[in-house]
């Protein structure tokens, strides 16, 4: 197995509900709570969750684009957030992010060149002169024309900008990409020329990612290792063949034989959950899944349960397995 | 394994030749098509012209009096007739124009340079600094404008300020009292903006403040500056007039539309010398009018809204 | 042969907007049959929706316009009936559930009031009566605690209870034919497996059809009898589901299966296609996928393709079927 | 090169107006007195600008509240058409050979709204009040020079010493000195006669509140009672039937607040009966017009005038000033803004006040004389055409407050004419109490204003060398001398010379530059009888005696 | 709820200090002060005179001190007396604001009843003539300066056709009473309330129109016509209920408006409202007033604000106040 890249031990990000004459913290909602994990060299690791679950500000946290509430996060062994703020922003473009929404992650008022190119240029990376090339470089990795470069990003459409975020991260040779649900806000058919690039880049660079999304069946494709999220919690992960095929904790079963199969001819025995997802302000006492599971005990209601390994790299959250 | 990424761009020539549209030009060709703003723009145009070019036509300077003929009506010789002192109307009305249209420019100016300056501070820094600035602007949106107008008026006339320098001071005043708007404006559009993803981005790359600040928040504020500034010209140019109506703004001789309807101050000369300050009037109205329009129909140019 | 409830004959829905015409339903056909599910899949400005609304003749005016065509509903054509007749019809004979339940919601009225008020205008019911009426149809599609929602405002809803009290709205009066556009689609996968279960429940108890619009392949296989792809505001293909996934025939179709990774089997590489929708602006009269089609001729660039008949109940819209048959 | 042929003509015709004290141009066509004037028999109604409210004499600051409380209380001493003090609440007084005591003999039949008689205290509070150290009113006492008041107001006496109550209705006022201007003190608005009961119920030394307080609620001995105060809208007051001069013929009189838009078509319906507007030729037309309103004009008693730093360089040399006189044109600035209603005026007194000097210089517009003697001032003009003494431009910064309408007119012209002289003038207007600061900090190079003048002609604190509103530093040994004596000397012939002469030294030596003296204007209407309006009366001290046709 | 409003509450105390510590010192930093007037009508006054009169006003004091003095009093609730007046400044304002009030509610009602419909009309035929000249009316009644529409009116409406009185408020002397005086008061205020109807108008005229087509875009107005509603009860229930939840913003920032007067429009037409006191103030220097009446002002202000918001949450089931 190659070396880790990324270690993530207890991440804990609460955002302060404040309220109040003397805006007063009267809680937190709880977005990630305590979530440990490792993604090596080289690996995809898939993250799915329903919205709202924390996945976005997982991958954020990790990045420090937003600030921890406790944990720890390594990167090639260093925690990152040790980091002074100007030796972080030197980092900055061994970790890179692509944004779910094409839409608003590019400045509408800056030419996909300059999108492209600016961080080089800020960071020195290569000489002035140079940088247009390697952005014409990147821009045709990235599957579109050089005569693209100098134009707005409401001249696209939404899979060509998803290109230009891309393009973006890549120019800057990163070791780690959080790609927190790059195809959900993309059309069938442009989402798998996106999976696809994503995957022959990775193949390329040697890219690690780690993949967020909700659609199941794009991660299964894209990971090497599947994470699942539960209000703020891992509640199982493990490589995907065996996730896939063995899923252990209910919720991971429920989500799976939830997705749809665009197979008329298979028709499958669906677990259907009852009730809505828990507000992460409020999550319920014990496992959070308790209020929606089939297998409910009394433990469930009372005792958080512990996240252990049951198979070789395979671990879950659950008190009934 | 080399994998090449196989996407296959899509050639297509009549796109390649195309110039790239920016989103000015994008706003430009909206604009265009409000009829509203295209005839506000041309009558601002206009009034700016005749401002601008229209003394040196005349045979008549701002000052030029002549006793020999006060108070006659529009004729031949004078267009728009003459005042008390047998200045003629419609060359003061052009240097009038000159006066009140570099009011409302410069006083809106200020206002963005303080206004724009204070609100991106507030809006990128957040946190204490936030806070106070936001105070000041709470502090400064209650204070009452029309008062506070004329005691800045009179403390005007106690600095030495010398007089050609006056109208600057007092577009100097009309900015100061107007910028708190300019500046709600901006630090909203910048706080809605850090939560974009483009800004997160930067934080993502690595980019320095300085090129967050001036490469991607400032220019992403333009639009709502333009707008807010468009209309501030025009509310610059009332209150201007409002302020010279009460004898505090622009001091005669020098001619402003407000002074120079503040001359007529009787029921006999409203009724008996129309020439002196219906023109005035009609000037200050068209041109605030104009500019409202344009501004109104650049607001719906820029709204990302209308763009469905 | 079931009966058919509707039946769209040549439809040609333009918008006329300021940059040039949009033809966001060109020439489209189709039929919706007694107790049936269609399903109508294709990607976003394809014109599904704009179909579903013709329908109703909801299509903003300015500056939209249905140009052409026929819509029958129960053998009459929509599109001469007066906008009195088109009221009683619309959420009582025709209701829809749209994508958004938290926009499609009035915030300022409760889940009640705007449930009761089809009651209200469509089966003269008391304003009393009509608020008992919603709890029960609350009830009816899964609300637990209907009582007390029913004085709640959309905004304290999540969004699964929203969608569901959506479908409350819309199945209120018993409708003839439920129009579901994108219902599921702002929703999680196991909230959307309920939703879905619900829609199908409430199909059979109701005994009415069903117009699903989706871009999710799964959901069409799952739900639909029937289904309809579009592309580019005309009709590609369309055939009844099990054909259609079996068999497909149109390029676009068959790039749309075999892009979508699929959970029970692994793919080394996803099929893609390539290229990109093409702006909906003036549209050339040529197949509007050529440019982005493997088999792609001369004759598809200068020709559009009629929709032909290749078996009993499978249409497509391509040069390569058929008598023009270019293989 | 300019100067109107037609406006010159009508003001020709109206030039002999100024010499005397009243023109009355009579209604030409009373029968046009509209209904709603008629209807109203017995009540008369008065155009003010908006009062303050405060309905104390000793406390009014307006004097459009004056116009109110000369009504309603009473005076020592009324006044006579020029001003001179006749017989008022004391039937007859006496100065003694030194000027220093004054004893005033009090009627027995004048009485309060109450019914309660005027004495010598009532007398007396006023003058308590005034000196108390909490007052805060416009009056200064002090300058009557009241044996005592400094005193009373230090806390250093309990009563004043000059003012001693010889019995009821005798009261006696001891001065430090001579001052020949005192006598005018008991006919003005500063001394009103003050119930000592209604108001000084709460007074104690050092604490005038209680006072304050009947501010909305007057109480005096003049012919009307109050009876309500309608803030911004109207004063009501009512006949005070045991008044000592007689019952007034009218019952009711209001003042309503009017405003310069207002007034005048106020007139014209016939809602009010008098008021006072500005002169102009567009406003008598128009008052002329209506044919029911007779029009009483006087010259008003003050002057209007540019003042000069005597003590900037530019200045100090009278030639200097004389040439500003003449270069000019000062009719011109006159015609314009009051279109035939007022004269250029030559020196700071009246044409109708008893001291006027009519043999002045009267410094006609005259350019060449005026570069003439700046030339041989030592102002020569410079290659730019500004003339220059000891490296010095001479350029004139003019202070102007704004609106005024004078200045609007007169700024143009200085700057055309002195531009002509090769000088530059610059103008810089400004809110009126900019100017007023500007003079008193003495950075006011030259300004436009105007000086309102009292009945007596005494003007120390203006000319005399360090007077208390000679900000501009003025300074004139002979001046000075004639302003003493003209206030030591209390025999009236003897004092006219002392001014007349002061008169001829001032337009020599031009302190000011003296503008122009307007008229003021009171059309009445034609129902209303028996009011006459003179520069030194208004019509406040005939309403007990008006008569409504 | 009560929370928040306690909050917003505490918060304006430091805005109000602020307020009143920058008008003080503009105030007094003006040239002149009360005396310098008094003078100008009493020539005579000597300069002893002055300085007593500035020592009683504690003009003579260093600013910061005069301002101790004011602020003391006015935590007490004492604003001190009017310089011009000489009557405690809350009564002076008592006695005037009210004429204000009166005018100004009466346009600002008018303007709120003539504005909704012509607004909501606008927007549901926007592009047609209708809404073009609406639009271009508006336009003008946000353009035009207040003293020049007043001029026009009296031109046209008091001199040329002398329907209206030129000014004032009652008829001279009436003793009408009731319903006469009502109607008398009325005919006086026909001309200005015009004008500031006219201004006002126009103002809600664009918000409504403005905000109506924001709301009738919204996918729920997709959703009632879907539902087979009428037209009708689509734009004037389902549209308008969402739409004049703006205005209450709006309304908000009215209230001080409401009391501040209409300082020029009062002036020219003599009403007596507190428009004219406060410019004389102005130009007297009468600082007690003058702070009295901005104080009012920046407490209505910020009170508006709060109401506007606390309105806006009530009226917007969505909002949850903080
Ligand atoms: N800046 C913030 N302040 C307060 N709460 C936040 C903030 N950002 C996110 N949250 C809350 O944290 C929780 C997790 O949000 P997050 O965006 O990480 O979810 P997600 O899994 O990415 O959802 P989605 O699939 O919708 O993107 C949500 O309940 C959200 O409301
Ligand atoms: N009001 C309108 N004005 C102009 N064009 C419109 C309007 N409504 C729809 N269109 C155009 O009609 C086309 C079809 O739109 P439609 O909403 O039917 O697409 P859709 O297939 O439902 O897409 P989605 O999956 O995104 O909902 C699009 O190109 C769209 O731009
Ligand atoms: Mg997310
Ligand atoms: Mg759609």
């Amino acid at each position: 197995m190659r070396e880790p890249l990324v270690e993530v031990e207890n991440l804990k990000k609460y955002f302060p509900i404040v309220k109040g004459v003397f805006s007063k913290t009267v809680g937190y909602v709880k977005a990630v709570d305590d979530v440990s994990f490792t993604i090596r060299k080289g690996e995809t690791l898939g993250l799915v969750g329903e919205s709202g679950c924390g996945k976005s500000t997982l991958g954020r946290t990790i990045l420090r684009l937003l600030d921890k509430t406790a944990g720890k996060v390594f990167f090639q062994g260093q925690d990152l957030y040790s980091y002074k703020k100007e030796q972080l922003r030197k980092l900055r473009p061994k970790l890179q992010i692509i944004f779910q929404d094409p839409y608003s992650s590019l400045n509408p008022r800056m030419t996909v060149e300059n999108i492209i190119g600016e961080a080089l240029l800020d960071h020195g990376l290569v000489p002035k002169n140079e940088v247009r090339d390697k952005v014409l470089e990147a821009i045709q990795a990235c599957g579109l024309a050089s005569y693209h470069s100098k134009r707005y990003p409401h001249e696209f459409s939404g899979g060509q900008r998803q290109r230009i975020g891309i393009a973006r991260a890549l120019i800057l040779n990163p070791e780690f990409i959080v790609a927190d649900e790059p195809v959900s806000a993309l059309d069938v058919s442009i989402q798998s020329q996106i999976i696809n690039m994503l995957g022959d880049l990775q193949q390329q660079h040697g890219f690690s990612y780690l993949f967020i999304s909700h659609d199941l069946s794009v991660v299964k494709h894209i990971s090497h290792r599947v994470g699942v999220m539960y209000v703020g919690s891992l509640v199982e992960m493990a490589t995907k063949e065996e996730l896939y095929s063995h899923p252990a904790h209910p919720y991971t079963k429920a989500l799976l034989s939830a997705v749809p199969i665009p197979d008329p001819a298979v028709k499958r025995q669906r677990i259907l959950l009852h009730g809505d997802t828990p507000n992460p302000s409020n999550p319920p006492p014990g496992c959070k899944f308790h209020t929606r599971c089939a297998y409910v005990t009394p433990r469930c209601k009372e005792e958080v349960p512990a996240y252990r390994e049951i198979a070789k790299d395979h671990f879950v959250a659950c008190h009934v397995i | 394994m080399e994998a090449k990424v196989e996407v296959r761009v899509q050639s297509n020539p009549a796109c390649k030749q195309e110039q790239a549209v920016s989103p000015g030009r994008l706003v430009w060709n909206r604009l265009r098509k409000n009829k509203l703003a295209v005839s506000g723009l041309v009558i601002l145009l206009a009034i700016a012209v005749v401002s601008v070019a229209g003394p040196w036509c005349s045979p008549y300077t701002m000052e030029s009096m002549d006793f020999s003929s006060r108070l006659t009506g529009p004729s031949g010789a004078h267009l728009l007739g003459t005042d008390h002192l047998g200045r003629d109307v419609f060359t003061r009305l052009m240097y009038a124009g000159r006066i009140s249209l570099t009011i409302g420019i410069v006083a809106v100016l200020i206002e963005v340079i303080i206004g724009g300056g204070l609100g991106a501070v507030a809006g990128f820094y957040g946190g204490k600094v936030d806070g106070l600035i936001m105070r000041v602007v709470d502090i400064f949106l209650c204070l009452p404008f029309l008062p506070l107008l004329i005691v800045l008026g009179a403390i005007l006339s106690d600095f030495k300020v010398s007089p050609q320098y006056r109208i600057y001071m007092v577009m100097l005043i009309l900015g100061l009292v107007a910028w708190p708007v300019i500046c709600r404006v901006v630090r909203g559009q910048i706080l809605s903006l850090r939560e974009q993803e483009f800004m997160q981005a930067t934080e993502a790359v690595g980019l320095k403040d300085r090129r967050k600040i001036f490469h991607h928040l400032l220019p992403n504020t333009f639009p709502a500056i333009i707008v807010a500034a468009t209309l501030g010209i025009g509310s610059a140019i009332l209150t201007e007039s409002a302020l010279s109506f009460l004898g505090l703004g622009v001091m005669p001789p020098t001619a402003s539309w407000g002074n120079m309807i503040q001359v007529v101050n009787d029921l006999y000369s409203i009724q008996h010398y129309s020439w002196l300050w219906i023109p005035p009037g009609v000037c200050i109205l068209l041109t605030v009018m104009a500019i409202n329009l344009f501004g109104d129909g650049l607001r719906d140019a820029l709204d990302p809204k209308l763009k469905k | 042969m079931a009966e058919n409830l509707v039946e769209f004959k040549n439809v040609k829905t333009y918008f006329f907007t300021e940059e040039g015409t949009v033809k966001a339903v060109d020439d489209v056909s189709f039929t919706i049959q007694k107790g049936q599910t269609l399903g109508v899949v294709g990607e976003s400005g394809c014109g599904k929706s704009v179909a579903a609304m013709s329908l109703l003749r909801l299509i903003p005016n300015p500056p939209g316009q249905i140009i052409d065509g026929q819509i029958v509903f129960e053998g009459k054509n929509v599109l001469d009936l007066s906008e009195e007749e088109m009221r009683s019809i619309r959420g009582n004979d025709i209701s829809v559930i749209f994508q958004e339940p938290m926009t499609s919601l009035n915030p300022v009225f409760t889940i009640g009031e705007q449930i009761g008020e089809v009651l209200i205008l469509h089966q003269n019911m008391s304003p009393a009566a009509a608020t008992q009426k919603a709890v029960e149809i609350l009830k009816l599609v899964g609300i637990p605690r209907a009582e007390e929602i029913v004085n709640c405002y959309p905004h304290e809803l999540s969004g699964g209870m929203r969608q569901r009290a959506m479908i409350a709205m819309a199945v209120a009066c018993n409708p003839k034919l439920l129009i579901a556009d994108e219902p599921t689609t702002a929703l999680d996968v196991t909230i959307q497996a309920q939703i879905l279960d619900l829609m199908r429940g409430l199909k059979e108890q109701l005994n009415s059809a069903i117009m699903l619009i989706t871009h999710d392949l799964g959901v069409i296989a799952e739900m639909a009898d029937y289904v309809v792809v579009m592309y580019c505001g005309k009709v590609v293909e369309a055939a009844p589901v099990r054909e259609l996934f079996a068999q497909p025939l149109h390029p676009y179709t068959t790039g749309l299966l075999e892009s979508k990774p699929a959970i029970h089997q692994d793919t080394e590489r996803l099929y893609s296609i390539p290229g990109q929708v093409p702006n909906p602006l003036n549209l050339p009269a040529d197949c509007h996928f050529s440019p982005r089609c493997g088999k792609a001729c001369a004759k598809c660039q200068e020709q559009e393709p009629p929709l032909i008949t290749v078996s009993e109940n499978h249409r497509v819209a391509c040069w390569l079927y058929g008598e023009g048959n270019i293989s | 090169g300019c100067g109107g042929s037609q406006t010159t003509k009508t003001v020709q015709q109206k030039g002999d107006l100024s010499s005397k004290l009243t023109e009355v141009m009579q209604a030409e066509q009373p029968e046009k007195n509209p209904d709603l004037a008629k209807s109203r028999k017995d009540t008369l109604i008065i155009g003010v600008n908006t009062p303050d409210g405060v309905l104390n004499p000793l406390y009014a600051d307006s004097d459009y509240d004056n116009r109110i409380n000369t009504v309603i209380f009473d005076y020592l001493l009324g006044k006579d058409p020029q001003g001179q003090p006749v017989p008022g609440v004391a039937e007859k007084w006496e100065v003694s050979a030194d000027g220093l005591e004054y004893t005033f003999h009090l009627r027995k039949n004048a009485a309060f709204h109450d019914g309660s008689p005027v004495t010598a205290e009532d007398v007396a509070f006023s003058y308590y009040i005034l000196s108390d150290s909490s007052y805060d009113g416009p009056a200064d006492v002090f300058s009557y020079f009241i044996k005592g008041c400094k005193a009373y107001h230090d806390g250093k006496a309990t009563t004043i010493e000059g003012i001693q109550i010889i019995d009821p209705y005798t009261i006696k006022f001891v001065l430090e000195k001579p001052n020949a201007s005192v006598i005018y003190s008991f006919t003005e608005y500063f001394s009103p006669i003050l119930s000592k009961a209604y108001y000084g119920k709460d007074y104690k030394q050092g604490n005038t509140e209680g006072i304050k307080k009947l501010h909305r609620a007057p109480m005096g001995s003049g012919p009307y009672k109050f009876v309500q105060y309608k803030e911004g809208i109207e004063t009501i007051l009512t006949a005070n039937e045991s008044y000592w001069r007689g019952k007034p013929k009218i019952k009711n009189v209001i003042y309503k607040a009017t405003n310069e838009n207002t007034r005048i078509q106020m007139l014209s319906s016939g809602e009010i009966d008098l008021d006072e507007v500005t002169v102009n030729a567009r406003n008598v037309a128009q008052l002329k017009s209506a044919g029911f309103l007779t029009i009483q004009m006087h010259p008003t008693n003050g002057y209007g005038y540019i003042a000069m730093n005597i003590a900037n360089p530019m200045f100090s040399d009278r030639k200097v000033r004389q040439a500003l006189a003449y270069g000019l044109n000062r009719k011109q600035v006159v015609d314009a803004v009051y279109e035939g209603y007022a004269d250029v005026s030559n020196e700071p007194e009246s044409k109708v006040g008893w001291a006027f000097n009519p043999d002045v210089n009267p410094y006609e517009y005259n350019l060449e004389k005026a570069a003439r003697m700046l030339d041989e001032a030592g102002w020569i003009k410079g290659a730019d055409g500004i003339r220059e003494k000891d490296g010095r431009k001479f350029i004139i910064h003019f202070t102007a407050s704004s609106p005024n309408p004078v200045n609007d007119a007169l700024i143009p012209v200085a700057k055309q004419n002195y531009e002509q002289l090769g000088i530059q003038f610059v103008p810089e207007q400004m809110e009126f109490n900019g100017v007023v600061r500007k003079q008193k900090s003495g950075e006011a190079e030259m300004f436009f204003m105007a000086w309102g003048l009292n009945t007596d002609p005494d003007s120390t604190t203006i000319f005399k060398t360090r007077g208390t509103q000679n900000y501009l530093h003025y300074s004139n040994a002979k001046v000075d001398a004639l302003l003493e004596k003209g206030l030591a000397t209390t025999n009236l012939a003897e004092r006219k010379q002392v001014y007349q002469e002061l008169y001829k030294e001032l337009n020599e030596d031009l302190p000011y530059i003296f503008m122009y003296q307007r008229r003021d204007m009171y059309p009445i209407n034609a129902r209303v009888k028996g009011i006459s309006i003179s520069p030194y009366r208004n019509f406040t001290y005939d309403l007990w005696q008006a008569e409504l046709l | 709820m009560r929370q928040y409003i306690i909050r917003r509450v505490l918060q304006m105390i430091p805005v109000l200090f602020g307020v009143s510590i920058i008008l003080y010192t503009l105030f007094t930093m003006a040239p002149g002060d009360v005396v310098t007037n008094m003078v100008q009508s009493n020539p005579k006054m000597s300069i002893e005179k002055q300085e007593q009169l500035r020592h009683l006003y504690h003009l003579d004091e260093p600013q910061i001190v005069q301002y101790g003095y004011w602020a003391l009093g006015a935590i007490q609730g004492d604003f001190g007396d009017s310089y011009k007046y000489k009557q405690p400044v809350g009564k002076v304002m008592n006695s005037y604001i009210w004429n204000s009030f009166y005018l100004g509610l009466a346009s600002l009602v008018a303007a709120v009843l003539c504005a909704i419909p012509i607004g909501v009309l606008s927007a549901t035929r926007q592009y047609s003539g209708f809404d073009y000249f609406f639009t271009v009316v508006a336009m003008v009644g946000i353009s035009i300066p207040s003293f020049f529409m007043t001029m026009l009116l009296i031109k046209w409406l008091a001199i040329d056709l002398p329907i209206f009185p030129v000014g004032g408020m009652i008829t001279t002397g009436s003793s009408a009473t009731g319903f006469a005086k009502f109607i008398d008061v009325i005919y006086h205020m026909a001309l200005p309330f015009f004008v500031l109807t006219f201004m006002e108008v126009a103002m809600f005229m664009r918000y409504t129109r403005t905000s109506m087509l924001e709301v009738i875009r919204q996918d729920y107005i997709r959703t009632a016509r879907a539902k087979g509603l009428g037209e009708k009860v689509v734009i004037y229930k389902h549209a308008m209920k969402n739409a004049l939840i703006p205005i209450i913003t709006l309304l908000g920032i009215s209230l001080p408006v409401l009391f501040a007067g209409a300082i020029i429009t009062e002036t020219i037409f003599s009403w007596p409202g507190i428009g004219p006191v406060t410019l004389l103030a102005v130009n007297n220097r009468d600082y007690p007033l003058l702070m009295g009446i901005n104080m009012l002002l920046a407490v209505l202000t910020l009170v508006g604000n709060l109401l506007a918001d606390v309105a806006y949450a009530l009226a917007d089931p969505r909002i949850r106040l903080k």
